[in-house]
């Protein structure tokens, strides 16, 4: 138990924000922290299933991947790359925003993340209709006849349709948590205007940020290893 | 019952005065106030109804099973006589047997019961840190589970809860909702975890200290730190599954050149550190029975507690075990081996150290202590035939055979479920305000513990002779042992038919069971039976031991003993 | 820049238990303007073209070093409570003896029978036998 | 320790032979394993006779007599104690995984001199192709006293090839290959089991090893692999193979619906096919819808036969056409 604590403890009165079955606000707090660290533990964990079925296709088709990721457009994936890291600081930002109490920089800062969450998934919807269109598609539906139609290079060695499989699950699952981490943020808003949050009370602020960091931070991952890689 | 219809004005005016403060099952009223309670007590006692439930129709597809395997044997002629059920509808009842077990019962039924309930009360806090989340993982069980058995009017799923591929991507039952069922159920672990965790390290009262937790929050902290880092691994490998039969990503599937072998990885990654997401948590249920009933000291506390963490994360590194035969390499099955056998001395340690609690004590042989002996008996049957499996050429020789279902029904049911009654034995007047019955107590523990060996422990012969698991007919030559199993397993079901009964008896007219009727030390019984809404009437402050009890004389030469 | 920042974060540490620890503006602009650097530079990397296993050491390493940056000031844990660094390392350790159990069976099989091997001794998957009949 | 040496007599008396509890040891791996499964045995009794037998004397001697609070020791703990009772078993699981791992060595590597069987596994029968003899069987027919390695792979699902008799398993995969051998110490017949769950028919998937002397062998091989020779009537052969191949798992003969067609009355019949055309069953159908079983689906009936191609031969394909002649 730290002083302030015991402090609010003697002093009888409850704080605004603070749910009955805590003592202090750097109870309730903490505890947030200390659960969303938990849950991000649980994604890292969550995601090593798709990494690990890269892995091994990688170790099985080495061939497939060198030639399959020439197909994916590295530019489009770098920009959406620089989408994430701006959002990345924005996010950080807001909660700065809140340590210092400014409501227009938490307000603003979260605006922009969301802004650029939704520029990475329009990014993401191009780069997708772009494959559906020249049949780049997972597993069964994998037409390689159809991409070479449309003057794709799909003579792919090995097995190509694992390939794109790999890359629409792991994009598509990362793309999933960017869409959560987006709603959260609007809720976020909601929450910023009723005038929720300030330096004191932001821990969930603070949740959203590290659970969007932590999408960043796949991408990080997925990007030079679906883009790049030789 | 007078008092309770009296209006909400009186009940907080009692709470003011303290001692008349209604119980939490009286303190509100009405269906939506269990229905939308984030109160922990009151969502463990929900999860508590839903996973007796949900035992009973386990229970009943084991007995469907077994009834199966009593009737004639059907040998490899033309002529296939089904007695009971076809090979369909035998593959679709273990399967579910197992499913509904694992998934609904086992995993969810010491932590996700007593471990809400008892938890915040053994800490002395008002709740668990996150209460609402605490309430959503509650739905999401019941949704889950709800979905799961939904795949039984879909026409149920016959691949065995292990799911294998390429079986399961290929099979035409409904794999998928019973796999999206599974994959809900596990988020239902997953945000428990995390609860549980926070509730440990920032929910402690005043003076709490990690070495005054009573033994089972150190059992509890072990198994959510589990349920965090393993279960994730499964719903991604449930996706994968589930996407593998749609859109075919071809790593499981031989015929899109992927290695089904592969599916066995991901599974036990996390398969494997769930048997100690189900065993470890009645570790701590019988750390606290023997040592209240022998009112003495635990034996080795930091012994017990810190093998429970080293269990936990030698678990993670044994899951190959399961895969000797699969094909897998040799190097892979020559580590994982080696690995398995050094998880095995945490727990020879336990098993010994609760042993030794008993010496020179004093012990109160009440119908928990009964289960909680019992518990040692068939626990140690369980662990030491581990030791077969774990050896590289015994197991070539066991694997997959009845011996393997007799092995983990040892530790699963014998170990965990005999773990959890017994629990129930315990708490129950906690819970409910009410005492049980102790001679009916002792009498259902009789009929349970023979039942339970006559019907596994042949088993074990029947493994040893080559009879593979998952057989709807079998050769003639295994039906004395069949049928020998069978019977243990109808005498099983009585005994957990007898404790049904007093149950409900003692509901309706138990005996008023006072604050503490162990005279235990740890937190949960200093307040009323059943406790007040918030808990304690006062924030309690601790001052000694979980395990401090007045019998121990102090006086004593602790090398003599007795 | 780094000293000062050393200081700056002494001087937080010693702010009381609770306290939000507020990073100058600098600090987020030089590690996003750090991530960006090394994402052109792990884009260049793979232009230029590096032989097969540097390539993907390299875009690793840039990647690990890119993903420090972020956990460490994006996500507070330099300055936050130890035991949440404690429960991320964790984590990342479970993954890594996921990837490495699992890759080690499947690199290693067919060293006592040479049949149960997914490769043949140039490195070439032996799965034609298979993928034909289909 | 009379009694314990009695047992450990009585288990080795017992052990040679089939007893009711343990098959017979039929090969040299099957001695190995025992003997360390007995040895694990003992130990087992041992650590389970020490734990349940102090279990049971501190309840009788540590029962509380009466009402009254009765005064208990105040030992926490003996850390010599705790040690002991890691560092023992310690070792003797170090020691048992070694032995086990020795044992398991010698099952895993194939002798140079083995002959070879391939083994495909399919729902829900086993094939053995004997690549030098081009021999294709239902059973799996060896000369005594010679090391056979089996090359394992399904065409389907996991299965998972066991002998008891030899206490070798190993899983079938589909898309790849598994190896298992065992040398045959006597003349005899062993069972195999599927041990891998592999859907309705799982508990049927049975087969024999049948161990015959070299000369007999000899013989078996000369004679393409059929046991009867000519001597038994095609028709005969045809009932014979219907069994152990696995069609009676899906079509049966005596006019009632399973998975598959009835064979019933399946000779010369008119057929409806599943794309709407139709044709007559007669011999050149019945091949092909062995050989190509999606060829020409009967309409209302699923296709998911698998192809027989490469592991019945053209006499067999005759003799099951002549048995399905005879079922009027």
């Amino acid at each position: 138990m730290s002083q302030q604590s015991s402090h609010a403890a003697t002093a009888g009165h409850h704080p605004k924000y603070l749910a009955h079955h805590f003592e202090s606000m750097d109870q309730q707090n903490s505890s947030g922290k200390l659960g969303m660290w938990l849950f991000l533990a649980q994604e890292v964990l969550f995601f090593s299933g798709l990494f690990m079925a890269y892995i091994l296709a990688r170790i099985f088709y080495p061939e497939t991947f060198l030639a399959a990721h020439e197909l994916l457009d590295w530019k489009l994936g770098a920009l959406n790359t620089v989408f994430l890291l701006t959002s990345s600081l924005t996010m950080a930002l807001a909660v700065r925003g809140a340590q210092v109490n400014s409501q227009k920089q938490m307000y603003w800062n979260i605006v922009a993340t969301l802004v650029l969450g939704a520029a990475f998934l329009v990014v993401k919807y191009f780069e997708y209709s772009h494959k559906l269109h020249d049949g780049l598609l997972p597993g069964h539906f994998f037409d390689a006849a159809k991409a070479m139609h449309n003057g794709v290079p799909a003579n792919i060695p090995g097995a190509p349709a694992i390939f794109f499989a790999i890359y629409f699950v792991m994009t598509g699952t990362h793309g999933l948590h960017v869409l959560i981490g987006m709603g959260l943020m609007l809720w976020l808003l909601v929450r910023i205007k009723r005038g929720d949050f300030n330096s004191e009370n932001h821990v969930y602020l603070e949740n959203v940020g590290l659970y969007w960091h932590i999408v960043d931070l796949i991408w990080i991952f997925l990007f030079p290893l679906l883009y790049l890689v030789r | 019952m007078e008092s309770n219809r009296n209006s909400q004005l009186q009940s907080a005016q009692a709470a003011t005065s303290g001692g008349a403060e209604p119980s939490y099952l009286t303190a509100k009223r009405g269906i939506w106030s269990w229905l939308a309670t984030v109160d922990h007590k009151r969502i463990g006692l929900m999860y508590l109804v839903g996973v007796l439930g949900f035992f009973a129709v386990g229970g009943i597809l084991a007995l469907l099973v077994r009834t199966q395997l009593l009737g004639p044997t059907t040998g490899f002629s033309a002529a296939k006589q089904e007695w009971l059920f076809s090979g369909d509808t035998y593959n679709k009842l273990f399967t579910l047997h197992g499913a509904v077990m694992v998934f609904l019962v086992i995993i969810p039924s010491i932590p996700a019961s007593l471990g809400n309930f008892f938890l915040p009360l053994m800490l002395g806090a008002k709740d668990v840190a996150f209460p609402k989340l605490n309430l959503m993982s509650f739905y999401i069980y019941i949704f889950g589970g709800a979905l799961l058995l939904f795949s039984i009017y879909d026409g149920a799923v016959d691949t065995g809860w292990t799911f294998y591929t390429p079986y399961s991507s290929s099979s035409s039952s409904s794999v998928v909702s019973a796999v999206l069922g599974v994959f809900i159920l596990g988020f239902s672990s997953i945000l428990t975890g995390i609860n549980f965790i926070v509730t440990i390290h920032k929910m402690r009262a005043p003076g709490q200290t990690w070495i005054r937790l009573p033994l089972f929050v150190w059992a509890q902290y072990a198994t959510s730190v589990i349920q965090v880092l393993a279960t994730p691994v499964l719903a991604i490998t449930l996706m994968l599954l589930a996407i593998e039969r749609t859109i075919g990503v071809g790593i499981f599937d031989p015929k899109l050149g992927g290695d089904p072998v592969l599916f066995q990885h991901f599974f036990w990654f996390y398969s494997h550190p769930a048997v100690y997401i189900m065993i470890l948590p009645a570790f701590g249920v019988i750390s606290e029975i023997i040592t209240v009933n022998s009112r003495k000291e635990i034996f080795g506390y930091k012994a017990i507690a810190l093998s429970s963490v080293a269990i936990a994360v030698i678990g993670f590194l044994v899951w190959g075990h399961h895969m000797f035969t699969s094909g897998q390499s040799e190097l892979a099955s020559a580590v994982f081996s080696f690995l398995t056998f050094a998880v095995a001395v945490p727990t020879a340690i336990k098993v010994f150290s609760w042993v030794a609690t008993m010496y020179g004590g004093s012990l109160r042989m009440n119908s928990a202590m009964w289960y909680a002996q019992a518990f040692l008996f068939l626990f140690t049957i369980g662990g030491l035939t581990g030791l077969f499996l774990g050896t590289l050429s015994v197991d070539i020789h066991l694997h997959d055979t009845y011996f393997v279902v007799a092995h983990f029904h040892y530790v699963m049911m014998g170990g965990t479920m005999t773990a959890f009654v017994g629990a129930l034995h315990h708490w129950w007047p906690k819970m409910t305000g009410r005492m049980l019955n102790e001679f009916w107590g002792k009498v259902s523990c009789f009929f349970v513990f023979v039942g339970f060996n006559l019907t596994f422990f042949s088993q074990f012969l029947l493994g040893t002779k080559g009879m593979p698991r998952r057989y709807a007919n079998y050769l003639p030559e295994f039906q004395n042992l069949h049928q020998l199993s069978t019977y243990g397993s109808y005498i099983l079901g009585l005994g957990f038919f007898i404790t049904l009964l007093y149950m409900i008896q003692s509901l309706i007219n138990g005996k008023k069971a006072p604050a503490n009727p162990w005279e235990a030390k740890s937190l949960e019984w200093e307040t009323d039976s059943p406790p007040i809404e918030h808990n304690f009437h006062t924030q309690p402050i601790v001052t000694h031991g979980p395990y401090d009890f007045p019998e121990i004389d102090h006086s004593m030469s602790t090398r003599g003993g007795h | 820049m780094f000293e000062k920042f050393k200081n700056k974060v002494l001087q937080s540490q010693a702010a009381e238990h609770g306290e939000a620890h507020v990073l100058p503006l600098k600090t987020y602009f030089a590690v996003f303007g750090s991530l960006l650097v090394l994402t052109v530079l792990t884009v260049l990397v793979s232009v230029i073209g590096l032989p097969a296993p540097a390539s993907i050491i390299v875009a690793m390493v840039v990647a690990i070093i890119k993903a420090t940056l972020v956990v460490l000031w994006f996500m507070h844990l330099k300055f936050d409570d130890r035991f949440y660094s404690l429960i991320f390392v964790i984590s990342i350790f479970f993954l890594v003896l996921f990837f490495v159990f699992t890759s080690m069976d499947v690199l290693s099989r067919g060293q006592v029978n040479p049949e149960e091997s997914f490769f043949s001794q140039d490195g070439t998957l032996l799965r034609e036998e298979f993928t034909k009949k289909k | 320790m009379n009694l314990g040496s009695a047992l450990g007599y009585l288990m080795a008396q017992a052990s040679n032979t089939a007893s009711w509890w343990k098959p017979v040891q039929a090969s040299p791996h099957a001695a190995s394993v025992d003997n360390l499964f007995n040895f694990i045995m003992y130990l087992s009794f041992f650590f389970f006779v020490l734990i349940v037998g102090a279990m049971v004397y501190f309840i009788v001697k540590y029962r509380r007599k009466g009402n009254g609070p009765e005064k208990t020791s105040p030992i926490k703990g003996n850390h010599t104690l705790e040690i002991i009772w890691s560092v023992i078993p310690g070792i003797l699981l170090v020691l048992i995984f070694a032995w086990g791992f020795k044992d398991w060595l010698a099952i895993a590597v194939v002798p140079a001199n083995a002959m070879e069987v391939r083994v495909t596994g399919q729902k829900w029968n086993w094939t053995y192709t004997y690549p030098k003899e081009g021999i294709v069987s239902a059973d799996l027919v060896v000369p005594v006293g010679q090391p056979i390695k089996l090359i394992m792979t399904s065409s389907d699902v996991l299965h998972s090839y066991y002998i008891p008799d030899y206490r070798i398993k190993r899983d079938v995969v589909p898309g790849k290959y598994t190896v298992l051998w065992f040398e045959p110490k006597e003349i005899a017949e062993h069972q195999v089991y599927c041990t891998e769950y592999c859907g309705t028919e799982h508990s049927n998937m049975l087969s024999k090893v049948k161990v015959l002397t070299s000369a007999k062998y000899e013989e078996w091989v000369a004679n393409g692999g059929d046991e009867d020779g000519d001597s038994v009537p095609l028709a005969d052969k045809g009932k014979k193979l219907y069994e152990q191949r696995g069609c009676n798992a899906c079509h049966s003969i005596d006019g009632s619906r399973k998975v598959g067609p009835t064979w019933k009355g399946a000779y010369g019949a008119e057929r409806k096919f599943a794309d709407g055309s139709s044709g007559v069953a007669d011999e050149n159908y019945l091949r092909e819808s062995i050989l190509v079983p999606n060829a020409k689906v009967v309409a209302t009936y699923p296709g998911v036969m698998p192809s027989y191609q490469g592991q019945l031969n053209d006499k067999q394909l005759e003799a099951i056409i002549e048995y399905m002649k005879t079922l009027k």
